[in-house]
């Protein structure tokens, strides 16, 4: 990337949202939210309709620009908020859409394959020949997100449940140094929610990872920190068992 | 009235809705809880057709209207307050109610008294463009525009969302009357437990597209209502 | 997926297009040649000319294929670069013929006697030299379309928008083109050529060899497509073509991809005009005209669009079928014909021949369970 | 110019004579003069002529108008002349009374030929300065002004002296002052007041005679032409602007029509119709058509003829446009690519159709009277044509506006843009509603197509002229904005009249569309951007 990196800012967090603020003519989806993520921590984050997690996702990818705050990425290395979607993404930011977004056209393989992490200027794809080592790491994946039978079938041709876990293991390949994961077990039967809470799981032992989820029990199957969105800005933190039962959150869920 | 017998809707391969079934009664409200993600809103988009159903039926006063369009669904008398509103946003307020007038006759076409009488705001600003609405009026407008197709079903979705309490009021004392007079059947999708509780004659509690927990007001168990809602 | 290129390039249906290419390119000039004029074989040289002329447009359709079926960039404007790759040659062409033409001036071309212009104007000079007009027919088409690409694709201008700001584009060249202060013949074009390379354009053993010169461009545009569109690159493009946002978050530089294939796409265009000129012995503005550039779109959407040969194949057979129908009885009805075809592709066959054929092949194979070739997007955009 | 000229040469022998004429007291000089005709050759004629003008007889003018138009009888045998009137009726030449009985058995017409045409203009020219009619007046002087000729300055004088009308006696003055300034024998002072007449003139005639006047002038009269000549030139000036944005206007305003269809299918249902152009031709068509059926049937209507066209023209295309939409666009909504392409084919089959029917050649639509003629306003000219169609123009863009905004089909339209799904839940018939937006949007163009008719060949091409304006219209203005629209259309319009006179039409259209290439890039939503496809109403 061209950008020249900040100076070191006085923070451990990988990811630190300092006061963002986000309003689409006059309605403001996001409002001086703050919260760190600690490297290797896993995060799950709730909150009902409107409260602005997807405009967080939004906001960390670089595909909104907030209206305040920064974003500090990597112990303050870089602000996300000065970048755009190619810079973030490179910098190892890796997000997985609500609705599976995997490319229809192309195998299970190769759409892996465009994840990898690798160089993606024009010239280095064009001369690009696949390698041991890259086969490899697509067999791995295959592997953890369970398609390994499934890798040379059109993506278009999965089922949603087996999309969002493509859509996870392109994640992967990217190697990024935080995951983005939004609703990742929407419109999924039982078992598959169970199995993506394991997949999950497994990922956060070597990777930062930041969910958004209804799903409550989903979230308890993921049985980590829990940050609860309320009208653009954080409500309440903790387990999930503290949140749940603090009381603005029920009153925010239940009803007021 | 509207009978839905166990009907699924995938969005793709996505499964939203897992075999439900719903009754819904002229002068009763039927409440469907559950946080959000979970169908309740596609329920209601299958109801009036704005997604097919991949297996099911959905018959309205007798007559099957599974594969009716969203328009013909409308005409016979099937409205929707929306999640989100959706006003038309450069539409002033009178131009708003007066889109609910398409199914009706031309000698009917006329905004019933009741919508300004439930909310005497919208009197007020008919000149006004609905996307200059606050969030509580752009509510009210969808209900009252709703309300001028004279629909026999309404189906409401998360009316409070995003509304200031006083406002939350005056809608749950329209729907009380709208029950009141006895003329259609109201399905209310919520996510909050006591609007929900103050208001339905059925309750129904759905989760990951299939209904977890079902009963009426009278036999209804706080603690197992509670326990389906859980977070 | 292999590790060895050549392979991957050369699947089943890339050898067959190219086997059938080297037969008919051999196969014609035979027949023109040493089949006596008698025999039932001959082929008469006008048709040596008019597949020469079907060459070109095949090569044309498969740069329009190359960014439109993989990359989902229509383009209605290309007919301008294989206007400015064959103006290109022209201008070669002119500057052979010196002093046969009517006024017998060595330097200048009639035209500009005829405008009485004293001197050439700069950007004439150096066109009597082949390997110089050869680089101008890549630089001039893939110059505009870089500039361009450059402006569009970096702002983000796409589906219909750049769609029609290409058509703006080459309208606003064949308005330029027609003026003849821009010293390109104004509507007269340029024409009357002589020779090429020394060879008498009108003689059959040139023509001859220009259709087989233009058969092996062909070829090697069809061999460089296919190396892009299965290399790694390629399958960005179509992941662009699919889902622009998600590649972006994927760290690709959308733009650099969509600029680079659309530069190439025109510079592939500029050598079909070139070829295109002296089989046809003028270029004129005409070839501007934003009808051209999108009925040459028709021939992709016929043929198959991201399939390379449907492009090649819906060249040939719609030309073939303007050839014959525009001349004969049924003339009057050609454009019904054609403005048919457009209807018909798209509401009833959007796959186009080869896409389709592809699809019902993949299905068949599919019920074996075995994996599903790519096949034309609905809707690209 | 070389027409009137000659006819001066002739006025002015013409005027010796006038002049001889006072000076011999002879009687009947008139009566002497008539039987130069009755002797039936040429020369004879020639000399009859002018001894007429110069007899200066009030029935003089009558003569020759009947000369000019072979009404001019004559009896060798009774040496008498007579004027046969338009009903047939003979007069005494003589003394201008009805002849009593039988007209002589010999009677004739008097012959004249081309030279002899000429020298008759150029006497009716002299005999106008004093004719009765204030316009005649005006033109013979304005003749006068533009020949500069010396020896009319007396019968000047005289008209001038006697002249009431204020047009008649400026005009009169300046070809006075012409005359001076230009005879270098007249006194400097005289030459000043002159120049101040012809500055106040102000034209491009007035420019040009100073820029003729011969260069050996006193310091002081060339001071007065200099200061002159910039004056004139930068009311020139001005009036230039004027006309180029009067240009602008007039092109804006056709862009508008050809573009406010578009700007409903293409702005409001997001559907890239390039048959636009067509609907727009066959509006045209429906003109012709219509004007051929007067013709043939009631010529008196033909001045209504455009009046009957436009509901019918509307009706054609729009009806096209329906059958289009439910046959074709509606398979392909969503699928804007191939919308394009369908639509192109179905542009060429309308245009062979056409084609097939009409055959390939250019049409001829006739102007009615009041479609016809132009009016000069200040320094300016205005084409009647030009004027009606701005007017046609606005009535229809206010018209559509009012349509949207006040009627049931207009709210439906803006609920069905504003949002489709929502507006299907409440029971609107989006499908029904497409159908008519589409046929709206064609109907317009084909009413557009009636205008252009008046200005434009029509042709089975028509169309095609202005499609890729209309988009460039559209777009510029801002997608689903008819305010942009109209903002979009004069300021390309006026943009390109402005730049026609430094870089030439091609050119300047060239750089519009450069240009807008370029504003795309920076605004891919136009001008007026809305948030969502909404129609502006």
């Amino acid at each position: 990337m061209t950008d020249i990196p900040l100076e070191k800012q006085t923070t451990s967090a990988l990811l630190y949202l300092d006061g963002i603020s986000v309003s689409f003519d006059g309605f403001k989806a996001l409002n001086e939210l703050s919260f760190v993520i600690e490297p290797g921590e896993m995060r799950a984050i709730i909150g009902p309709n409107g409260a602005g997690k997807t405009t967080m996702m939004d906001v960390i990818t670089g595909k909104t620009r907030p209206d305040s705050g920064n974003v500090f990425f990597e112990e303050g290395l870089y602000d996300l908020s000065k970048l755009d979607e190619t810079q973030i993404a490179a910098l190892g930011i890796g997000r997985k859409f609500q609705k599976p977004t995997v490319f229809e056209m192309h195998t299970v393989e190769d759409n892996l394959l465009l994840a990898l992490k690798n160089d993606r200027r024009v010239r280095a794809t064009l001369l690009w020949q696949s390698s041991p080592p890259q086969e490899q790491r697509i067999d791995a994946i295959l592997d953890t997100i369970q398609l390994t039978p499934l890798r040379s079938r059109i993506a278009g041709s999965l089922s949603h449940g087996q999309k969002q876990w493509l859509e996870i293991g392109m994640l992967l390949a990217q190697e990024p140094k935080l995951l983005l994961v939004d609703e990742p077990v929407a419109g999924m039967t039982d078992s598959e929610t169970m199995q993506t809470a394991e997949l999950l799981k497994e990922i956060n032992k070597t990777k930062t990872v930041v969910v958004v989820e209804h799903d409550m029990a989903f979230v308890r199957e993921l049985g980590v920190k829990v940050t609860c969105l309320h009208e653009g800005s954080v409500l309440a933190e903790g387990s999930i068992d503290q949140v749940s039962q603090n009381e603005r959150v029920v009153e925010v869920y239940l009803g007021r | 009235m509207l009978d839905v017998a166990n009907i699924n809707l995938h969005y793709g391969a996505a499964q939203a809705l897992r075999g439900i079934s719903l009754k819904a009664e002229p002068g009763k409200v039927t409440c469907v809880l559950g946080r959000n993600g979970v169908g309740k809103t596609s329920l209601l988009r299958a109801i009036v057709g704005q997604r097919p159903v991949s297996a099911g039926t959905i018959t309205f006063e007798g007559t099957d209207i599974t594969k009716l369009t969203t328009v013909e669904r409308a005409r016979n008398g099937i409205a929707i307050v929306p999640q989100g509103r959706e006003i038309f946003p450069l539409l002033t307020v009178e131009e708003n109610l007066e889109t609910g007038f398409a199914p009706l006759k031309r000698d009917q076409r006329s905004v019933p008294d009741d919508v300004f009488s439930l909310f005497p705001v919208l009197n007020s600003m008919l000149g006004r463009r609905g996307g200059d609405l606050s969030g509580g009026q752009q509510q009210q407008l969808a209900i009252g525009r709703a309300l001028v197709m004279r629909p026999r079903l309404l189906l409401l979705d998360e009316p409070t969302e995003g509304i200031q309490p006083s406002i939350i009021k005056d809608i749950g004392r329209a729907i009380s009357y709208l029950r009141g007079l006895k003329e259609m059947a109201i399905v209310l999708v919520e996510q909050y437990l006591d609007f929900a509780q103050e208001l339905g004659d059925h309750l129904v509690v759905m989760d990951r597209g299939s209904i977890v927990y079902s009963c009426d007001r009278a036999s209804m168990d706080e603690g197992a209502l509670k326990r389906a809602l859980a977070i | 997926m292999t590790a060895f290129p050549l392979i991957r390039i050369l699947d089943r249906g890339a050898v067959v297009f190219l086997v059938l290419l080297g037969a008919f390119a051999i196969a014609i000039p035979v027949l023109n040649l040493l089949a006596p004029p008698s025999s039932d074989l001959h082929v008469s040289t006008y048709l040596v000319a008019l597949f020469g002329k079907y060459l070109c447009y095949a090569l044309l359709a498969l740069s329009i294929d190359l960014i439109w079926g993989y990359g989902g960039i229509l383009s209605l404007g290309h007919g301008a670069f294989f206007a400015l790759g064959g103006y290109a040659m022209g201008m070669y062409l002119m500057r052979q013929i010196g002093t046969r033409g009517v006024y017998g001036d060595p330097i200048l071309p009639d035209f500009m006697v005829f405008l009485n212009w004293k001197a050439l104007p700069v950007y004439w000079y150096g066109f009597q030299y082949f390997a110089y007009a050869a680089l101008m027919i890549l630089l001039v088409p893939g110059l505009l379309a870089f500039v361009f690409g450059w402006f569009a694709f970096r702002s983000r201008v796409t589906g219909v928008y750049l769609s029609i700001i290409t058509q703006a584009m080459t309208y606003a060249l064949l308005l330029g083109f027609f003026r003849n202060d821009f010293g390109f013949g104004g509507n007269n074009g340029l024409t009357d050529f002589k020779d090429i390379l020394g060879f008498n354009v009108q003689a059959e053993t040139t023509r001859n060899a220009l259709l087989v010169v233009t058969s092996l461009a062909l070829a090697l545009a069809f061999l460089i497509c296919r190396a892009l569109v299965t290399s790694k690159f390629g399958k960005v493009l179509v992941a662009i073509r699919d889902a622009e946002a998600r590649t972006r978050f994927l760290g690709y530089r959308v733009e650099a991809y969509k600029l680079f294939v659309f530069t190439l796409s025109a510079c592939m265009a500029g050598v079909a005009g070139a070829l295109y000129v002296p089989q046809v012995g003028i270029i004129n503005p005409s070839e501007f005209a934003p009808g051209n550039s999108i009925e040459a779109v028709i021939w992709v959407a016929v043929g198959g669009r991201g399939t390379l040969t449907g492009a090649v194949l819906g060249a040939f057979v719609v030309n073939y079928a303007k050839t014959y129908f525009t001349s004969g009885l049924l003339a009057p009805y050609w454009l019904f014909m054609l403005g048919g075809l457009f209807i018909g592709v798209t509401l009833l066959m959007p796959r186009g021949i080869v896409g389709t054929y592809n699809y019902w092949r993949a299905n068949r194979a599919e019920k074996n369970d075995a994996a599903v070739p790519a096949a034309a997007p609905h809707a690209a955009e | 110019m070389r027409s009137s000229h000659d006819r001066m040469v002739a006025l002015v022998c013409a005027l010796g004579f006038v002049l001889a004429a006072t000076a011999m007291a002879h009687a009947g000089p008139y009566e002497d003069a008539l039987v130069g005709f009755t002797e039936g050759s040429l020369s004879d004629t020639g000399d009859a002529i002018d001894k007429v003008v110069a007899s200066g007889n009030p029935m003089a003018a009558q003569v020759l108008g009947a000369l000019q138009d072979a009404r001019l009888m004559f009896s060798a045998a009774q040496k008498k002349v007579y004027i046969k009137t338009k009903g047939d009726k003979l007069l005494d030449a003589a003394t201008g009374k009805p002849v009593a009985g039988a007209p002589p058995d010999d009677i004739d017409t008097v012959i004249v030929n081309n030279r002899l045409r000429g020298v008759i203009d150029a006497a009716l020219g002299n005999l106008t300065l004093m004719s009765p009619n204030p316009s005649r007046r005006y033109d013979a002087a304005q003749a006068v002004f533009k020949s500069r000729d010396a020896s009319a300055l007396s019968a000047l004088d005289k008209a001038i002296a006697a002249e009431k009308n204020a047009r008649a006696r400026k005009a009169m003055s300046e070809a006075h002052a012409a005359i001076v300034l230009t005879d270098d024998k007249s006194a400097d002072a005289d030459k000043i007041t002159a120049i101040a007449v012809i500055r106040d003139r102000g034209d491009q005639d007035a420019l040009s005679l100073l820029d003729s006047v011969a260069a050996n002038q006193s310091l002081q009269v060339h001071a007065a032409i200099a200061t002159a000549r910039g004056k004139i030139q930068s009311t020139l000036a001005i009036w230039n602007t004027v006309q180029n944005a009067w240009y602008g206007v007039s092109l804006g305003s056709v862009l508008l029509l050809a573009a406010i269809g578009l700007a409903i299918t293409f702005g409001v249902m997001g559907v890239i119709n390039m048959a636009h152009g067509e609907m727009v031709m066959l509006g045209a068509y429906t003109t012709f058509v219509v004007q051929q059926l007067v013709r043939a049937y009631n010529p008196a209507l033909f001045d209504y003829s455009l009046v009957i066209a436009v509901p019918l023209a509307f009706m054609v295309a729009g009806g096209a446009g329906v059958i289009v939409e439910r046959t074709i666009i509606r398979f392909l909504y969503g699928r804007p690519l191939e919308t394009l392409l369908a639509t192109w084919g179905l542009s060429l089959i309308l245009q062979q159709v056409v084609r097939t029917v009409f055959g390939p050649t250019n049409k001829d639509v006739g102007n009615p009277s009041w479609m016809s003629g132009a009016f000069d306003l200040g320094g300016i000219t205005i084409t009647y044509n030009r004027m009606w169609i701005i007017v046609f123009t606005m009535v229809v863009f206010v018209a559509l506006l009012a349509m949207l905004r006040f009627t049931r089909l207009g709210l439906e339209m803006r609920a069905v843009t504003q949002n489709r799904a929502m507006a299907a839940a409440m029971g609107i018939r989006t499908a029904r509603i497409d159908a008519l937006t589409f046929g709206l949007g064609s109907g317009i163009a084909g009413m557009a197509g009636v205008a252009l008719s008046q200005i434009d060949n029509v042709s089975p091409n028509l169309g095609q002229g202005y499609i890729i304006d209309s988009f460039m219209v559209v777009v510029f203005g801002g997608v689903g904005n008819l305010w942009g629209t109209l903002v979009g259309a004069f300021t390309l319009g006026i943009a390109n009249k402005f730049l026609e006179p430094f870089a030439g039409a091609v050119l300047g259209k060239i750089a519009i569309l450069v240009f807008i290439i370029l504003f795309i890039q920076k605004r891919p939503r136009g001008m007026f951007a809305l948030k969502g496809r909404a129609v502006e109403a």
